[in-house]
């Protein structure tokens, strides 16, 4: 129900939505929670477990209970806080976890079933028969169990994620968190101030405070207008700090205003990862429900949300309410409602010396043992000494104390520790390095020492920054002393709960402790309380009391409570912004990307890079023609290729060659200038890192080639090697990958066509040599090598001139009944010829495996050459490198298939190796494979058994050497 | 007592008065046959097979904090057994049939799921070490089996295969492979080896392992000295810690390993999604949570919690495989430290000091392995002698390179596995 | 976290590469035997404590960086680069 | 026969503006990796000042001007921009040809600093980070390099190939500022 009063709500701009279908109004400034009970919606949501129904319990954060959808298909959000989703046109929310609707719910049967579904009943039961559990049992709790649905479309909405750094960080604009930012800003101080709510202000938003000499909400603004003014404040309100990590870094979810979020381009939230000097947690406290019979039903809210509700919002649930509490802050409540003119049907006072000043029914020392009425609370009964009475509410405004937000402070480890005179839980001091606690943080509750607190905790952190602090007079507010009369839960029948959403009772945490899970890390794990969306927010230290009081212990000697991040629950799109689709990693695209394209090749990835699978001609319906059609092309004209991918690092320096020499097997440093060497590069534990080609361009200039999957690794090592092994060596190096575009050209006519480019003279090199040439004046670099087995070279131009020289060289091979080749080809031509790539090199192979143990050079020492000596590397019988041909009827070998030797059976300890890559060879009109062998080298000829389960290849094939094509060689030198 | 329906039904119908603790809480005696240090998974299930196979019973298992409160209390609960070298294959594949008689074995409903697990490709080159790999596992018995495009376009309709980054090429699925309830492990292992008459006692940290002669005699505890036939090292977390009390330097480095649940939300994800190019995997638990993971933070670490940059990879992962999770929101997060070693692949070893044992360098692998690891200990201990799956765990591997199973092939370095 | 990069000051923890222990700084002599270089390679202190690590700048300007850090608190304590650590017959 | 033409790495892709921020490339004549060998720091600085008035820049700092100017551009390596290198630099540095190898782009415009915060974990507050400031970070996922050349300018580089990613990300950055503008 609406009521009279200035709250901060705008009544000249309503606003319309929808609630489970219904349409509602309500103003600007309205949370959907505020604007239902506004509407006397009280019922809205089901809990977890027993489906009971639920009225908002809280007016933040925090909320258990008022959970709601909003939005359709992929713009459809479970688990929407009523209580902080701010009220805009046309929005649409539903409840959740009811069937088929919210007031009638079947599920709800389970509240009947209770007594068979207290704590860990499930560890107990559908044992039996085994089969059930997959089939029926588990099912049926997986569609009871969860609260909102995803609506399985993907997320069209956009998200960001952004850097800040400041020197200080203030975590809280209440009280306390505004005046840290003040005097960290009067000090000069980069500040920023961070807020969840929409608005500045804590609590003073929702009392009737004054401060300054104002309304507190008046004074909140009039600060926040100071700070903005000064430059130096950043103030981002509806932002969320929900973690703390190391080194002064802060997460923080900020929802953008749905004004904003509406605008294109705009993003809905923004994950921001703050770097802050010193930061200052005043992130307030929450108040604590008391635990009695049926404590859940919709209308008893705590005490602070009815007065926030009141004040702020202008709304209540009732004109009947009582009132439950503990500490003077009872007494508060009944102020502000008889001031609204409410009727306050109760005032019940835990404190048996409680005294009261107020025209209203009190009762001191006495408490609410049950409430009445299912979906909205009709009336409570409350115990006195004098015996039990009814009392008429519609509303019951309850408060067990506050507990101060120490979440930050848990989450690098801190334990909390337990205040005696508050009956909280305050923050370990230093739990987080370069972390202020301040205000009701730390159990400082009233708003004068508040103010205090943010001056104290600003200045430390200035001291910490070795900064000055200003001089600024601290405002006028209230003061209060805290007296409190702890109050968990009442003793009496039935159910009472403690942690409301996953439905724990203080009969379930005595049933855990009854069974032995006495730890409060037990009890957790087995009640499941603290693991609903509040993360046990309202329901940790009631529940650590109960399990005190069941086991006979203290509270702080029971354990104490602890929080992980995140603060409050963070999309999954926000934290993962940017990444959906294609943004997960950056994209590569060679310089003959688009020429590629235009020919029509699909392009497949390769690391982050982009390369052409095939280029289909005209009338080629499957890439098996093509990639045949461009096998025989390379061996029987000519291919060019873009092999710029490949790693490319320039090495100059006077070290140069013995750097080489330590990173590579074979010898480098004696390699002539203008020549070329095939080099191996072990890992230090001796197995094979990744091979290339390395070329001598000058005495003490080499351009090494990597593979270019291991690239980075290679950079990244060669950079150890040269600055943790060798600092000595005089020699530096840097990568030319993008520097160069790279293209193949092999084939018979390879150096026809090449002659034509670059002129007789100029291409005339041995094999394996390179050197420096010119097109049209252009500095280009030519090298004779050959990763197909035909006479080939690969040319090298700078980048800018990548993409005409591959069209030209495309039209040059084409005019001799070449062309381009794409991977699917590349790949044949390797196989074909034996040469390895990291399907052959995957890490577990070493030199000698793959027929190359003879290029560990005996002359010198190597990164992996110590460790490749060891017995289990060197010694034993290891899988061999081999080529494989079909005997048998089928004539598939597909790569992944084991071995086995013929007629033995196909299990693993028979097993003696596999296939690692397999083709079909034009050039041998036969499917080739290579694959590892036990003792390989020495079974050449031999007849093995290739089984493929998963593909149902089950067949014979002969062992051969790794290179089935052109065995001498003869094509590459020609 | 037993559990079943007609108890829980009983014991609802009178009050629910009749539940007994699920384990006895026992105070050190002076001696024990065999004292087992950590009462985290592999300590209690190696503390139940020493009973129940061997008829071991005066046996300790020492736990510093309370039980199950290392690293099978934090994982992502997932079962399976999709290795592929030899050593790991017959040993995950033992680990997976003990799981699929844990319930009756125990009387203790630990939500065995055997729901299926995918573990995607995304080229050529990784459909063929998926298919080595699906075949070993098929060579050792177990199933795998391929699936195209097709079939995972109808069982996972909500991956992106369109937009992706790294398109969806197929998957490798073995459909025994799932989840469990992981807390329930520890706690039905306890209340078994309890039952059978082993003394689990909480609160009582090692502080020293005492030898004589190459011999070990006992262990000295913050509740007094411990003296024992035989000591088990089964403390994964804090190998290195407590090795070091017997004067051993392991080949393990510590890295935590963050884990993520979400809010409840009603069913959505039906199996177990592997994404290994993105380092992400994915299950939805029966409460409605998505729980999933990701990589190491990469760097030593101790402090069972983690930082920003993998949190963020992992959801990066997430929304470009599954954009549908996006407004899924994270509750908590944790870390669980890992041991990791130079192969990837545990210890299960005896040591230089007589009746000294170690069971270690799980890796991320230890929760799966909880009842294989326990029974292969069990034996080793009881016997001396290697139990055939899990032989090839053995700690001189590193120094031969005999017998190394590093299923990543990324070498020594620790955290690379 | 944040490491403070010798060249290039405080940075996010993002844009480095993790090796491990610093003991990779001592590689033995090639002949040094099998138990040394098991040694080098796989055996860790490990210590719950403060360890020496080390780092790669990977995404920034390629130093090692060998990293004095605490392996419970996360503390960094110190920062050298590695070749000079090295230099230091580290 | 197709003629040999240059082609930069953002042609086709830059230049964009949104919300008042521009993203431009520059396509300077050369860029020229310099570094320096064993211990002969002050010889190359000295040879670059001689042959194109500037000294090589400390870690994090550019020397030179707008057409001409040093970065530092990582461990033991400067990159000048603009003239080609003089050849007495080699007898002090190495010497490795980059002007291909990267995209450089100008972004200007007020709320620049906003798109970068979207892009890099750099802190590149006002009075941190000072024009004639440069840095090796991240940016979007990519090794990049960062320099401020004016109060609300900076010069980006990321590797060639990335050019089209970079434009994307920057994009999106721009247009999630823009949106903002106001509120």
């Amino acid at each position: 129900m609406r009521i009279d009063g200035k709250g901060l709500i705008d009544r000249r701009k309503p606003i319309s939505f929808r609630f489970d279908g219904q349409r509602y109004d309500g103003f600007a400034g309205d949370t959907l929670a505020s604007a239902l009970l506004a509407n006397d919606i009280r019922l809205m949501g089901r809990s977890f477990k027993y489906h009971r129904p639920r009225g908002v319990l809280t007016a933040g954060s925090e909320e258990p209970n008022a959970l709601v959808t909003t939005g359709l298909g992929p713009a459809q959000e479970p688990n929407v806080r009523a209580t902080t989703l701010e009220l805009y046109e046309g929005l649409m929310a539903r409840s959740q976890n009811r069937w088929p609707s919210l007031g009638f719910d079947l599920m709800a049967v389970n509240d009947l079933a209770a007594p068979f579904l207290g704590a860990g009943f499930y560890y107990k039961t559908f044992m039996w028969p085994k089969a059930f559990w997959e089939k029926i049992y588990e099912p049926v709790i997986r569609n009871a169990a969860g609260l909102g649905a995803l609506s399985g479309e993907a997320n069209s909405d956009k998200y960001e994620k952004a850097f800040a750094h400041c020197d200080l960080l203030v975590i809280g604009a209440g009280p306390a968190g505004l005046w840290a930012a003040m005097e960290g800003a009067r000090a000069g101080l980069d500040v920023i101030l961070c807020d969840e709510d929409t608005q500045p202000g804590g609590r003073l938003n929702a009392e009737t405070e004054t401060v300054g000499g104002m309304a507190g909400a008046e004074w909140a603004a009039s600060v926040v207008a100071e700070l903005r003014a000064m430059g130096n404040v950043r103030i981002m309100t509806r932002t969320a700090v929900i973690g703390a990590y190391d080194g002064g870094t802060y997460g923080a979810l900020e929802r953008l205003a749905p004004e904003v979020a509406q605008r294109p381009g705009a993003a809905r939230e923004c994950f921001w990862r703050i770097t802050a000097g010193q930061a200052v947690l005043a992130a307030g406290a929450i108040e604590r429900p008391v635990a009695f019979r049926n404590n859940d039903r919709p209308g008893i809210m705590t005490a602070g949300a009815v007065r926030a509700y009141l004040n702020r919002w202008n709304v209540t649930a009732g004109r009947n309410i009582a009132v439950y509490g503990n500490t003077d802050e009872a007494h508060r409540s009944v102020r502000d409602l008889q001031a609204a003119g409410l009727h306050v049907s109760a005032l019940i006072d835990a404190r048996p010396h409680a005294t009261c000043d107020l025209d209203v029914p009190f009762f001191a020392g006495a408490e609410v043992s049950n409430a009445e009425g299912r979906q909205a609370l009709e009336a409570v009964e409350i115990r006195t000494a004098k015996g039990v009475e009814k009392i008429r509410a519609e509303c019951l405004a309850m408060s067990g104390g506050w507990n101060p937000n120490v979440h930050l402070t848990c989450h690098m480890g801190g334990r909390p520790v337990w205040d005696r005179d508050i009956a909280a839980f305050v923050p370990q001091p230093g739990a987080v390095p370069g972390l202020h606690v301040a205000g009701a943080a730390r159990g400082v509750f009233d708003t004068a020492g508040c103010l205090a607190d943010g001056r104290r905790a600003a200045r430390a952190a200035l001291e910490a920054l070795g900064r000055k602090a200003a001089e600024v007079d601290l405002p006028e507010a209230e003061t209060a002393r805290y007296d409190i009369w702890p109050v968990w839960a009442v003793p009496g029948k039935g159910r009472a709960w403690l942690d409301f959403q996953n439905d724990v009772t203080v009969k379930d945490v005595r049933q855990a402790a009854v069974e032995n899970f006495r730890s409060v890390e037990h009890m957790k794990r087995y009640t499941t309380q603290g693991m609903a969306t509040d993360q046990g927010k309202n329901s940790n230290v009631a529940a650590l009391a109960v399990l005190a009081d069941a086991t006979g212990r203290g509270i702080p000697e029971t354990g104490t409570t602890t929080f992980r991040p995140p603060f409050v629950p963070v999309s999954i799109a926000a934290l993962g912004a940017g990444a959906q689709g294609k943004g997960f990693a950056p994209q590569r695209f060679t310089t003959s990307h688009d020429a590629s394209v235009a020919r029509g090749a699909p392009m497949i990835e390769a690391g982050l890079w982009y390369r052409p699978s095939y280029f289909p001609q005209a009338g080629e319906t499957h890439w098996r023609q093509s990639c045949d059609r461009e096998v025989q092309m390379v061996r029987r004209a000519v291919g060019v290729s873009d092999v710029s991918t490949l790693g490319k690092i320039d090495i100059q320096g006077p070290d140069a060659g013995a750097f080489l020499d330590m990173v590579y097997t074979g010898m480098f440093s004696t390699l002539k200038e203008g020549r070329v060497r095939y080099g191996l590069m072990l890992r230090e534990d001796g197995y094979v890192m990744d091979d290339g080609t390395t070329a001598r361009m000058g005495a003490d200039h080499y351009v090494m080639t990597t593979t270019t999957a291991a690239a980075g690794q290679v950079m990244r090592h060669l950079d150890f090697v040269h600055q943790c092994l060798c600092p000595q060596m005089d020699v530096r190096f840097i990568s030319v990958t993008e520097q160069w575009a790279q293209f193949a050209v092999a084939g018979p006519k390879a150096r026809d066509l090449l002659t034509e480019l670059l002129g007789a003279d100029q291409v005339d090199l041995p094999f394996m040599g390179c050197g420096a040439v010119r097109i049209d004046e252009i500095d280009a670099r030519l090298f004779r090598i050959s990763f197909s087995g035909e006479a080939g070279y690969e040319i090298a131009v700078p980048a800018r001139y990548g993409a005409a020289l591959f069209e030209r060289l495309c039209e040059m091979a084409e005019a001799r009944d070449g062309g381009p080749y794409g991977m699917e080809a590349l790949n044949v031509l390797r196989i074909e010829k034996g040469f390895i790539t990291h399907a052959e090199i995957h890490g577990r192979v070493t030199a000698k495996d793959i027929g190359m143990g003879g290029m560990v050079s005996a002359k010198k020492d190597c990164v992996g050459k110590p460790m490749a000596a060891r017995p289990g590397l060197s010694e034993d019988l290891r899988e061999e490198l081999v080529g494989l041909r079909p005997l048998g009827e089928i004539k598939e070998l597909p790569a992944g298939a084991h071995l086995f030797d013929e007629g033995a059976e196909a299990m693993a300890e028979n097993d003696q190796g596999y296939v690692t890559s397999s083709c079909y060879s034009p050039s041998c009109e036969s499917v080739l494979a290579l694959g590892f062998l036990k003792n390989g080298r020495a079974r050449h000829g031999e007849r093995v058994r290739l089984v493929d389960h998963l593909r149902g290849v089950d067949t014979i094939c002969e062992v051969q050497d790794p290179v089935q094509f052109d065995a001498d060689g003869g094509r590459m030198r020609d | 007592m037993g559990f079943s329906g007609w108890r829980v039904l009983k014991e609802g119908l009178t009050g629910n008065k009749g539940w007994q603790p699920h384990w006895r809480d026992a105070t050190p005696k002076s001696e024990y046959d065999v004292v087992i240090i950590g009462g985290g998974g592999h300590g209690l299930s190696t503390a139940y097979y020493l009973a129940k196979n061997h008829g071991i019973t005066n046996v300790a298992v020492l736990e510093k904090g309370y039980l199950g409160g290392g690293n099978v209390g934090r994982n992502t609960t997932i079962v399976r057994a999709n290795y592929f070298l030899p050593g790991n294959s017959e040993f995950y594949s033992h680990s997976l049939k003990l799981w699929e008689n844990l319930e009756q074995d125990l009387n203790y409903n630990v939500m065995l799921s055997q729901r299926g697990q995918i573990m995607l490709f995304h080229s050529d080159g990784q459909r063929d070490a998926m298919a080595r790999r699906g075949n070993a596992i098929r060579n050792q018995g177990d199933d795998a089996e391929i699936l195209s495009v097709g079939a995972l376009k109808r069982m996972l309709p909500y991956l992106d295969y369109e937009q992706t980054r790294f398109p969806i090429y197929g998957g490798l699925m073995q459909r025994r492979a799932g989840t469990a309830r992981h807390d329930a492990v520890a706690w039905g292992y306890a209340r078994g080896a309890s039952e059978r008459g082993v003394d689990l006692i909480q609160n009582c940290e090692v502080t020293g392992i005492d030898r004589e002669g190459g011999r070990v005699t006992g262990v000295q505890t913050t509740r007094g000295a411990i003296r024992a036939k035989k000591v088990a090292i089964i403390v994964a977390g804090r190998s290195s810690q407590v090795a070091a009390m017997a004067g051993m330097r392991l080949p393990i480095e510590s890295h935590v390993l963050q884990a993520f649940v979400t809010e409840g939300l009603k069913p959505v994800i039906d199996h177990v999604v592997s994404f290994g190019m993105g380092h992400f995997y994915i299950s939805q638990s029966d409460k409605g949570g998505l729980v999933f993971g990701g990589d190491l933070d990469m760097y030593a670490s101790y402090a069972q919690r983690g930082n920003l940059p993998i949190v963020e990879h992992v959801m990066e992962a997430g929304m470009t495989l599954m954009p549908m999770i996006g407004k899924a929101k994270l509750l908590r997060s944790w870390g669980g430290i890992m041991d990791m070693s130079p192969d990837g692949s545990p210890i299960i070893d005896k040591t230089d000091t007589e009746g000294l044992f170690l069971n270690c360098g799980w890796c991320y692998g230890g929760f799966k392995a909880v009842p294989g690891s326990g029974y292969s200990t069990a034996h080793l201990i009881a016997t001396e002698t290697h139990h055939a799956p899990a032989a090839r765990y053995r700690l001189d591997r590193f120094r031969t390179g005999r017998g190394l199973m590093d299923e990543e092939g990324t070498g020594s370095q620790h955290n690379l596995h | 976290m944040r490491i403070t990069c010798p060249l290039c000051g405080a940075r996010d923890r993002r844009e480095f590469y993790y090796s491990g222990a610093a003991v990779a700084l001592d590689r033995p002599a090639p002949e040094a035997g099998a138990e040394v270089w098991d040694d080098y390679l796989h055996n860790r202190d490990n210590p719950a404590g403060v360890t020496r690590d080390m780092w790669y700048h990977e995404l920034g300007c390629g130093s090692w960086v060998v990293v004095t850090r605490n392996t419970v608190s996360h503390e960094v304590i110190g920062t050298a680069l590695a070749r000079d650590e090295k230099g230091r017959g580290a | 026969m197709t003629e040999l033409t240059a082609k930069t790495p953002g042609a086709g892709i830059f230049p964009f503006e949104i919300g008042g921020i521009t993203a431009r490339e520059e396509t300077p004549e050369a860029m020229t990796a310099i570094a320096p060998y064993k211990g002969r720091e002050a010889e190359a600085s000295a040879a670059l000042e001689a042959a194109h008035g500037m000294a090589l820049p400390a870690p994090g700092r550019s020397t030179g001007k707008a057409g001409a100017r040093a970065l530092w551009f990582g461990r033991d390596t400067a990159l000048l921009i603009g003239p080609r290198v003089d050849a007495s630099l080699g007898r002090h540095a190495a010497l490795t040809d980059q002007s291909d190898a990267w995209i450089v782009v100008r972004l200007e415009g007020a709320g620049a600093r906003d798109v970068l915060a979207r892009l890099t974990p750099l802190d590149l507050r006002e009075g941190v980070f000072k024009r004639g400031h440069t840095a090796r970070s991240e940016l979007a996922h990519m090794a990049g390099s960062i320099t401020r050349v004016g109060p609300e300018a900076w010069q980006i580089m990321v590797f060639r190939s990335f050019a089209r990613t970079l434009a994307h990300d920057l994009d999106s950055a721009m247009r999630g500022v823009a949106a903002r503008a106001g509120a």
